[in-house]
């Protein structure tokens, strides 16, 4: 491994991380239904996301690295449907109110 | 008999073991059905986890983990999810039932 | 070292979810809990180095059985009841505590030499043609078990069947989601389905050599076809079906068939020749995979609610 | 490389815990349901940088698995409130006639 995948890796996964992080302080600080979930949805896409664009020149077959796109793939696209729903919800009830 | 080392194995068998008491405690003290079964699927898990240390402790002959005690655990916890779908239809009949039977009180 | 960090903040969080899944007020956040338990613990699991079990755990314990948890809190009214009286928690609390630390003292005490049936599986492995060891447990020295695992499998929904109401029976179950929530649900199951079918066949299909099954297997097809019906893109089908009978029952008795069959053949109930082992087995899991994941879908949907002739 | 990638893991695991903490708190059931989606995707993380680390392509299944069904349960956990909702509502406007 050369040291540039290496920097690269860190630097996509250390990305990730903040990413995660800053969804969670959203999710603390936010207040109120709606931005939280905003706040969610980018730990959600782009924490994973940059992670495993991190991990795809350290992993060791081209079918793991597949795998691995076929998961982000997934996360994400359920993560836009469920926060689809969960808005559809949050209006619904906030409406109710 | 010696004190066994403090390792994931070890770890996740004192887990286990919480794990069973809060499951027991959830059981002798809810009164309503759903959180019983709730309850009676945590501690389920616990004593999985259980089974599982055992499986980690007796790796061996190139295996991470005994393979007979795993293939234990997943034949139990299939078997669980079957018995949780029995008792929630029954939950939900019983329920079912009661409010019937309550219809007839007022009428 | 660091793994016993990871380890010890994945023990933490499980105890921490199953206490508040306990303790919690509220049945639907109870059952929240309940899901996230699930997931960590698969963590648990994979940590242990048992990926067979977590994939198990990843499919049943948060997935369907948090789904088959939720069916009933739409249709179970909430009761409110009182806590217990002080006294009581803290007596139940210290016996359940004696019995915790009674096998934390077993965990700690160890045997040694630990017992293990590792050798031995090994040393017949080959004789199944399979890779993987808890595949080869399953299908070879516990064969009897997992038989009649499946047969509890369809025991259980022989017995979800039996508690249906009486105007509904013959009918199908229902799994409506009201209009305003359907949003981007139906696009989203055509997209996601196929691809939960591909990655359900292929957990199966590496079962045989690396972790995988047809259980996991099965769980992930049943998964994708109850997100068909609460996407609305499917309906349950009508129970008196005879197709569908027969395919709840096919890999039973593709099972028992191979086994009564191993007798004349290989000496023995479930016993395989060994030149066919493998082929047989690969049979055997093809049966019990679509016979599991019809028969749990099944299971999640319930009991027939739907009176027969009568569409909603 | 490994170890770095197990460090990343227990930050990531650690952080989905502190939103954990705070969202099952709620108050709503909405929060709740957030909690699940995080340490979803939290959970699929960890198993992704164990995976790399260690080289091991079953972890790699165990991610697949568990984003496909941790998906299925947050999506079964929002039709339900949902349909928790529809009922709430339709008991508010019409007393007397049961939810369907």
């Amino acid at each position: 491994m050369t040291a540039l995948v290496a920097l690269f890796s860190t630097a996509a996964i250390g990305a990730g991380i903040i990413f995660f992080l800053a969804g969670t302080v959203g999710l603390i600080r936010f207040p109120d239904g709606l931005t939280r979930l905003h706040a969610l949805t980018k730990a959600d896409n782009l924490g994973l996301g940059l992670i495993v664009i991190g991990l795809l020149p350290l992993s060791s077959s081209v079918g793991m690295a597949l795998k691995l796109v076929v998961i982000w793939a997934l996360v994400q696209f359920a993560g836009a449907t469920v926060a689809q729903l969960i808005a559809r919800v949050a209006r619904s009830t906030e409406r109710g109110e | 008999m010696s004190l066994a080392t403090l390792d994931a194995a070890t770890l996740y068998g004192l887990m286990g073991a919480v794990l069973v008491g809060i499951g027991l405690y959830g059981i002798v003290l809810h009164d309503v059905f759903i959180r019983r079964l709730l309850a009676f699927n945590l501690l389920g898990g616990g004593v999985f986890i259980l089974f599982g240390v055992i499986a980690r402790r007796g790796a061996g002959a190139g295996f991470p983990g005994d393979p007979v005690p795993q293939a234990l655990v997943i034949t139990g916890v299939v078997v669980a999810f079957c018995a949780t779908a029995l008792a929630i239809t029954l939950i939900e009949r019983l329920a079912a039932k009661d409010e019937a039977s309550d219809g007839d009180d007022h009428s | 070292m660091l793994g016993l960090a990871l380890d010890l903040l994945i023990a933490a969080l499980v105890i921490g979810v199953a206490l508040w899944t306990v303790r919690t007020r509220d049945d639907f956040a109870a059952i929240v809990g309940f899901v996230a338990y699930g997931l960590l613990l698969t963590l648990a699991w994979a940590r242990l180095a048992a990926y067979d079990v977590a994939l198990t755990e990843a499919a049943i314990g948060g997935g369907v059985t948090g789904v088959i948890l939720l069916r009933a809190s739409i249709r179970l009214k909430p009761v409110a009841t009182a806590r217990k009286p002080i006294g009581a928690r803290i007596l139940v609390g210290l016996l359940c505590a004696a019995i915790s630390a009674a096998l934390a003292a077993v965990v700690l005490l160890p045997m040694t030499p630990a017992p293990s049936l590792a050798i031995e599986v090994r040393t017949h492995l080959a004789s199944t043609g399979l890779g993987n060891p808890i595949a080869g447990v399953l299908m070879a020295y516990r064969a009897l078990d997992t038989f009649l695992e499946t047969v509890v499998v369809l025991l259980a929904l022989f017995g979800v069947w039996s508690l249906t109401p009486d105007a509904a029976w013959g009918g199908r179950p229902a799994m409506a989601v009201p209009a305003a929530a359907f949003g981007p649900l139906p696009l989203f199951g055509r997209l996601l389905i196929p691809v939960g079918i591909v990655i359900g066949v292929y957990i199966v299909w590496v079962g045989a050599d690396a972790p995988g099954g047809k259980f996991q297997g099965a769980t992930i097809l049943a998964a994708m076809w109850i997100l068909a019906m609460m996407a609305g893109l499917t309906q349950a089908p009508s129970i008196g079906r005879w197709r569908l009978r027969l395919l709840l029952a096919a890999g039973p008795i593709v099972f028992l068939a191979i086994g009564l069959a191993g007798i004349p053949l290989a000496g023995a109930f479930l016993a395989y020749p060994e030149a066919l082992a493998k082929p047989l087995i690969l049979l055997i899991e093809v049966a019990l995979t679509l016979s599991i994941a019809a028969t749990l879908g099944l299971l999640v949907a319930g009991p027939p609610d739907v009176t027969p002739g009568v569409e909603p | 490389m490994a170890d770095a990638l197990t460090v990343a893991a227990v930050i990531v695991l650690a952080i989905a815990a502190v939103g954990l903490v705070r969202v099952l708190r709620g108050p709503s059931r909405i929060d709740r349901m957030m909690a699940v989606q995080l340490l979803g995707s939290g959970s699929v993380a960890v198993l992704v940088l164990l995976a790399v680390g260690s080289g091991t392509d079953a972890l790699v299944d165990i991610a697949l698995t568990l984003a496909l069904l941790a998906a299925f349960a947050s999506i079964a956990l929002a039709t339900t409130l949902a349909q928790k909702a529809t009922a709430a509502a339709k008991a508010e406007h019409a007393p007397g006639t049961p939810a369907s």
